[in-house]
């Protein structure tokens, strides 16, 4: 039996407001003027393997459709390689907007489970966070734990390689004024939800 | 007509307009009709839907009569739009026309303001200055100038020739200065136009037969404008013609000398055929060239370069003796009353959108490189062929080549779209080619237009909506090696698609000339923030300029194609035909004057003045102003020391007066 | 010529080579990099991703750092280093919502930033701080029928193109010239190498990496150049899985630092060229040991 | 006078063919920016006599704002050159008056720039209106004042502290 399923969209369906909060965070104004072209499509280097071209995206973005993008595989996909920022004709900072939008994915818990990417942003965040630098190899391995710890057997050539190239740090790298960083990052966070209030 | 001097009894007439709703919804019109009704003076306040109707007008004319009305003040829009007609409105209720001052409500209040007391309070504030200051004005007349009926047309493409024809056959003297060597412009470079696929040379060239023929046409080619003086009316204009080496008189267009050359094969890139071919420095620009006589490239040109040469073209002219290489430049002054401005534009350089390879890949080609290879007199007799001689079996077409994009020219170039595909359609007449035209949003709005889209679309033209990324020579795939291949987002699909081409066509935009900013101020004109030029209303007024006496038509202004630039070159010609017509200027009568007795001779303002209309009197030792050539900008004015100097309609007092009514706290 | 010098963490880890081969090629060119004292992490993409006002005090850190060593540019040899501060300026100058959180948070450890401190790519600072004629005097061994395939990678270009053009750069071209390298014309320059996908999603990551190192093979490049220590990674230490999944592609990718120092002669070992996994070529005429 | 409902009052003069029409530009283009701005037309910015600008500041207004042809595209062909001379030597009368620079502006606005009039009044309401009222009627009360002060002092010899506080004002404004 062939399968069939309804694409329509009600406009139940839609996030009022969504649309305009992407363009609120700052480099996200100009979506507002996309054309639909399909530039941005067509030079992204990994548009071949989404869902939702970042053409698409944009269309979602401004019809309010939040949910449809925040679930979508796009945004974890773009690698900011910035091709479609620098040549949007009317100058749409998508990666910028690709950025906000997995911001609000990683906020609100909405994004494709056990799907490594926002695991290694997060990763990344907290070894900053306690470090104040990454050691690429803790960070991979951490990775891999969190996800498809069967995966990383696959890589055990590429992992010898490393080692006799003596490129594998085993010792974490840190800052020394730690405290000082997490002083500062504290502080962000604590004036994070109402940015305007300055002291 | 009655004057009435006597500034103690004033009984002005304010009206305020509602426009409809353009002024009514952000001003108070009955608050401020009541407010100005207390004001000294005021013996009429009225408020009203539409004052520049006929009924509006009709009002002013009565209270005139009822009210024994001697001032009369109208808030409604721009004086530009409408002062004229509230003026003879109020000449027609018998009261001299500059008794009247208008207040600009609209543009300058209802429609940039969204606070609607803050409006309300500004409207007024102007109504107060404009009672104020309408009690200094006084009874003036209107002067009239003879207009010199001759026409400078600068720009001999569709709508230069237009222009000059139009006027030329009702019985204007034209002089028609173009810059190249021949007349016909962009037009005569196409081979066939759209939608009727007519013959561009077939429809052109008689026209430019005429020019040539017409006994009311001075036709001067290798020419260009060097300095304009006056103005409307009376200009006066030097234009400068640059040695071709050749008399044109003597010429017959005979080409032996081109034979003759001491080069004997082409050398250099042909201009008509976008350096698709190349010629000898004496060439004639394309057969059915107006003046049809040669030109010689004074660049490539050994004899005029090196002096060393042995003119074997002079032999081969023989007895005709046309070829003259002691011509020199020359300056010619002509004196015109009206001059219609038709330079074009220039085509965006493809070069600019290196993502597209032209100038990297040979096959990637312009739209107009296209148009001369498919033309039967072009370089290729009409085959359409890749570098290599082969016939292209795909050809892909790119819409919106530095146009629609706000890294390079932010507008449509309008004509794009539909003469894309009528290449699209010429090719696949000509070739065995699958023809792709790549889209962001077909524009085809013209008559006739929609219906050749849909041509387009039953031959199999493909149509991919999606603005191409890229072209490159690299291959992912077996049927891509030795291929251009374009990527895109098939929009309409959804996907992204690699499309291998033999040869890709950019459709590039439409730009500016790269001088038109020197134009623009020898005719004293106004450009747009992208370097098109300015029409003084974008509805009404079309093709006049800010600048009376001067006309734009055709591309100058912006892009279009050939049925607008004919339409614009006619009504450009219309306009300068009704002043011509009219047979004087009637001049606003704003100018500068002396007040003898109060001029202390210091003599700083007579350098001021750019019209030269001060002079020095040495024996009385006083300053004189020669009104008929006073413009009225009052730098004069606002420099006399001794303040003897004045000027009608912006006399000192009436600006105090307006300076206090705007401050006047409401 | 002095610069505060911001490695970042590449450099000290995976990218170590590029540090390896980027101190002594400055040194021999007179220019003294001081590295910026207590650094941290620049927050990289994956910060970004996360929340963008705290990726702009994390590399806040670092400008205010810079700001407060001296009045010299800051040089980031690391591609993603470069563009999230150069990003952070912009943020900060751009938009006074996040400049105000930024201040806040230097000014819990006592740090300022006033946006003087110009970011500097090596690339930047080789050609047109100390230009080609100071660097061809260096060279004592011309890279002589060394194929180069220039390879900018994303970031350096793009989205700030400040001191090449983000289409066709050709700073890297001009520099390999000056070296004796063969440049070969290699349209690809700044495609993406897949970033951080090649380990989170290889399938798509590595194709990218793949498509680069063919071309660089088909076009006939003995070697690829990069700047970026993630391009690098990329190019050099997938060639097992890359070759397993679409064949091979094999050649070797060098930074431009080390081929700098190659040209400059400085032994080969010194300059972390036994780093690479896929080994470069000994150069044929001047008989430099790898 | 710091009423709180004061709103900036500035003086615009414009030439008809570059300003004028850039402000009706503005208006058909539907821009919207402050009210506080009155215009008032001339047929060149050459026209604007420095009387002019004191003229509006005595009578009241905070600012005064002279808009014309960029330089080079006068309509006139270089009256805009007269108006910067007597801008330049009129500013430094200003100055010494002690009136800020942000009050009294020249701009180049062309017939196609009705974005920058609108950018221009912007800036200009909001420049004056940090700066407060200029409020020079009540201020020439007060030197009037302190003029017969000085005068009827110089007479009585002494009460230097009296005389040489009101001075201050002025003198530090101008500083």
């Amino acid at each position: 039996m062939m399968r069939i399923e309804r694409t329509i969209k009600y406009e139940g369906d839609r996030v009022r407001g969504f649309a305009k909060e992407i363009m609120g965070v700052p480099g996200c104004e100009q979506l507002q003027s996309c054309i639909q072209c399909g530039t941005c499509s067509g030079t992204c280097p990994l548009s071949i393997y989404m869902d939702f071209s970042p053409r698409q995206v944009m269309a979602l973005v401004r019809a309010d459709f939040k949910n449809e993008v925040l679930r979508s595989h796009t945004v974890w996909l773009c690698a900011s390689c910035y091709a479609c920022t620098v040549e949007c004709p009317r100058q749409i900072r998508i990666t910028d907007i690709m950025y906000a939008l997995k911001q609000r994915a990683i906020k609100e818990g909405i994004y494709p489970r056990r799907f490594p990417i926002p695991v290694l942003a997060k990763e990344f965040f907290e070894m900053v966070r306690r470090n104040g630098r990454i050691t690429e190899t803790l960070l991979v391995a951490r990775l891999f734990l969190k996800t498809n710890w069967f995966a990383a057997l696959g890589s055990w050539r590429q992992g010898l390689g490393l080692m006799r190239t003596g490129r594998l740090g085993v010792w974490p790298e840190r800052i020394q004024r730690r405290a000082e960083l997490a002083a500062m990052l504290s502080a962000a966070e604590s004036g994070n939800g109402k940015p305007k209030e300055t002291p | 007509m009655k004057t009435n001097q006597s500034n103690g009894d004033v009984r002005i007439g304010f009206y305020i307009c509602h426009c409809g709703h353009n002024i009514a919804g952000m001003v108070d019109c009955a608050a401020v009709a009541q407010y100005m009704a207390k004001l000294p003076g005021v013996v009429v306040s009225r408020d009203y839907k539409y004052m520049c109707s006929d009924p509006g007008q009709e009002l002013i004319r009565q209270d005139i009569r009822e009210h024994q009305l001697n001032r009369v003040v109208v808030a409604s829009c721009s004086p530009l739009l409408h002062e004229h007609t509230f003026r003879k409105a109020v000449a027609a209720g018998g009261l001299n026309p500059f008794y009247f001052q208008m207040v600009n409500i609209r543009e300058h209040d209802s429609w940039v303001h969204s606070d609607r007391a803050a409006a309300t309070a500004k409207a007024k504030a102007l109504g107060n200055a404009a009672v104020r200051r309408v009690r200094f004005h006084r009874a003036l007349e209107t002067t009239r100038v003879a207009i010199q009926p001759d026409v400078l047309v600068v720009g001999g493409g569709i709508a230069g020739i237009h222009a000059a024809l139009t006027l030329a056959n009702a019985g204007k003297k034209v002089f028609l200065v173009e810059r190249e060597p021949s007349i016909g412009g962009h037009m005569a470079q196409f081979d066939k136009t759209f939608p009727t696929l007519d013959c561009a040379a077939c429809i052109l060239t008689p026209k430019m037969s005429a020019v040539r023929a017409h006994e009311n046409i001075t036709l001067w080619s290798y020419s260009e404008v060097a300095k304009v003086e006056g103005y409307v009316g009376n200009y006066t204009v030097t234009v400068k013609r640059k040695p071709r080496y050749v008399n044109e008189e003597l010429c017959v267009g005979c080409l032996e000398c081109i034979a003759g050359c001491v080069f004997k094969e082409g050398k250099f890139p042909d201009e008509f055929n976008v350096g698709l071919s190349k010629r000898k420095p004496i060439y004639i620009p394309f057969p059915q060239a107006v003046p049809p006589v040669v030109v010689i490239d004074p660049e490539r040109c050994l004899q005029v370069r090196t002096g060393k040469c042995k003119k074997t073209c002079l032999e081969a002219c023989a007895d005709r003796k046309a070829i003259d290489f002691t011509q020199k430049e020359e300056l010619v002054e002509i004196k015109v009353g009206n001059i219609i401005v038709a330079t074009g534009f220039k085509l965006f350089d493809a070069k600019r959108i290196p993502q597209y390879g032209y100038g990297l890949y040979p096959n990637v080609v312009t739209a107009i490189e296209l148009e001369r290879l498919v033309n039967s007199s072009g370089p290729t007799a009409g085959e359409i062929v890749l570098r290599d001689g082969r016939p292209p079996k795909s050809v892909g077409i790119i819409l919106c080549v530095g146009s629609r994009d706000v890294k390079t020219n932010r507008w449509c170039s309008r004509t794009c779209c539909m003469h894309s595909m009528k290449l699209a359609q010429l090719v696949r007449e000509h070739t065995e080619a699958d023809v792709t035209v790549f889209y962001m949003d077909i524009r085809a709005p013209g008559k006739g237009y929609e219906e050749f889209y849909d041509k387009s679309l039953k031959e199999g033209i493909q149509f991919v909506r999606g603005r191409v990324a890229e072209v490159t020579d690299w291959a992912l795939a077996p049927e891509e090696e030795g291929k251009l291949v374009i990527r895109v987002e098939d929009t309409l699909a959804g996907f992204v698609r690699r499309m291998p081409m033999d040869m890709i066509v950019l459709a590039a935009g439409m730009e500016p000339q790269e001088d038109a900013q020197q134009v623009r101020r020898l005719f004293n004109m106004s450009c747009g923030t992208e370097g098109w030029f300015l029409e003084k209303h974008p509805k009404l007024a079309p093709v006049s300029t800010f600048t009376d006496g001067v006309f734009i038509a055709g591309c100058c202004q912006g892009p279009k194609d050939i049925p607008d630039s004919v339409a614009q070159a006619g009504a450009a010609a219309a306009e300068a035909m009704a002043l011509i017509d009219k047979g004087y200027i009637e001049q606003e009568p704003n100018t500068a004057y002396i007040v003898e007795a109060d001029c202390c001779g210091c003599k700083s303002c007579v350098p001021l003045c750019p019209y030269k209309a001060i002079a020095f009197e040495e024996a009385k030792q006083k300053a004189r102003i020669n009104e008929a050539l006073c413009k009225g900008c009052g730098t004069c004015v606002a420099a006399c020391p001794s303040g003897s100097i004045r000027q009608n309609l912006f006399e000192d007092e009436e600006i105090f007066s307006e300076i206090e009514g705007v401050l006047a706290y409401v | 010529m002095k610069y505060s010098y911001f490695p970042g963490c590449s450099l000290k880890g995976l990218g170590r080579a590029y540090e390896e081969s980027l101190l002594p090629v400055m040194e021999r060119l007179g220019v003294e990099l001081v590295e910026l004292d207590d650094w941290n992490c620049c927050g990289a993409t994956a910060y970004m991703s996360v929340d963008e006002a705290m990726a702009c005090v994390l590399a806040a850190r670092n400008l205010a750092i810079a700001e407060k060593t001296g009045p010299h540019d800051l040089i980031t040899p690391c591609a993603a280093c470069y563009l999230v501060l150069n990003k952070t300026k912009h943020n900060i100058a751009d938009y006074p919502e996040i400049n105000a959180t930024v201040q806040r948070a230097l000014s819990n450890a006592h740090l300022s930033y006033s946006g003087k401190v110009p970011v500097r790519h090596p690339l930047d600072v080789l050609v047109n701080d100390i230009g080609l004629d100071v660097i061809k005097e260096k060279v004592v061994r011309p890279l002589k029928g060394l194929k180069v395939a220039p390879y900018y990678g994303c970031q350096v270009v793009r989205p700030y193109a400040t001191f090449d053009d983000a289409w066709n750069p050709t700073t890297m071209d001009r520099l390999l010239a000056t070296l004796g390298a063969e440049v070969v014309h290699f349209p690809l320059k700044t495609k993406c190498c897949g970033g951080s996908l090649t380990g989170t999603v290889p399938e798509a990551g590595l194709r990218l990496a793949y498509i680069l190192l063919k071309e660089a093979v088909r076009r006939g490049a003995d070697v690829m150049a990069t700047v970026c220590p993630l391009c690098h990674f990329n190019l050099d230490a997938y060639h097992d899985q890359i070759s397993r999944r679409w064949g091979p592609a094999r050649i070797a990718t060098v930074y431009i630092t080390q081929l700098m120092g190659l040209a400059f002669g400085i032994p080969a070992e010194q300059l972390g060229l036994k780093r690479n996994m896929v080994p470069m070529k000994p150069l044929a005429a001047a008989a430099t040991t790898v | 006078m710091s009423d709180a409902n004061w709103q900036p009052r500035i003086v615009a003069f414009f030439c008809n063919w570059c300003t004028y029409t850039a402000a009706d530009l503005a208006g058909v283009s539907r821009l919207k920016y402050a009210p506080n701005v009155r215009v008032i037309r001339l047929m060149c910015s050459g026209r604007v006599d420095p009387q002019f600008i004191l003229d509006a500041l005595a009578k009241g207004a905070d600012g005064v704002l002279i808009g014309g042809c960029h330089l080079g595209d006068c309509h006139y062909g270089e009256g805009n050159y007269k108006t910067v001379r007597r801008f330049q030597m009129l500013q430094r009368l200003l100055r010494d008056m002690g009136i800020e620079d942000q009050r009294v502006r020249l701009e180049w606005i062309s017939a196609s720039e009705g974005e920058r009039v609108k950018t221009v009044i912007n800036d200009m309401v909001e420049q004056v209106r940090a700066l407060g009222p200029l409020n020079l009627p009540q201020r020439r009360q007060d030197w009037d004042c302190e003029m017969t002060h000085l005068a009827e002092s110089a007479g009585e010899s002494a009460g230097e502290s009296e005389a040489a506080e009101p001075r201050a004002e002025p003198e530090a404004a101008h500083a």
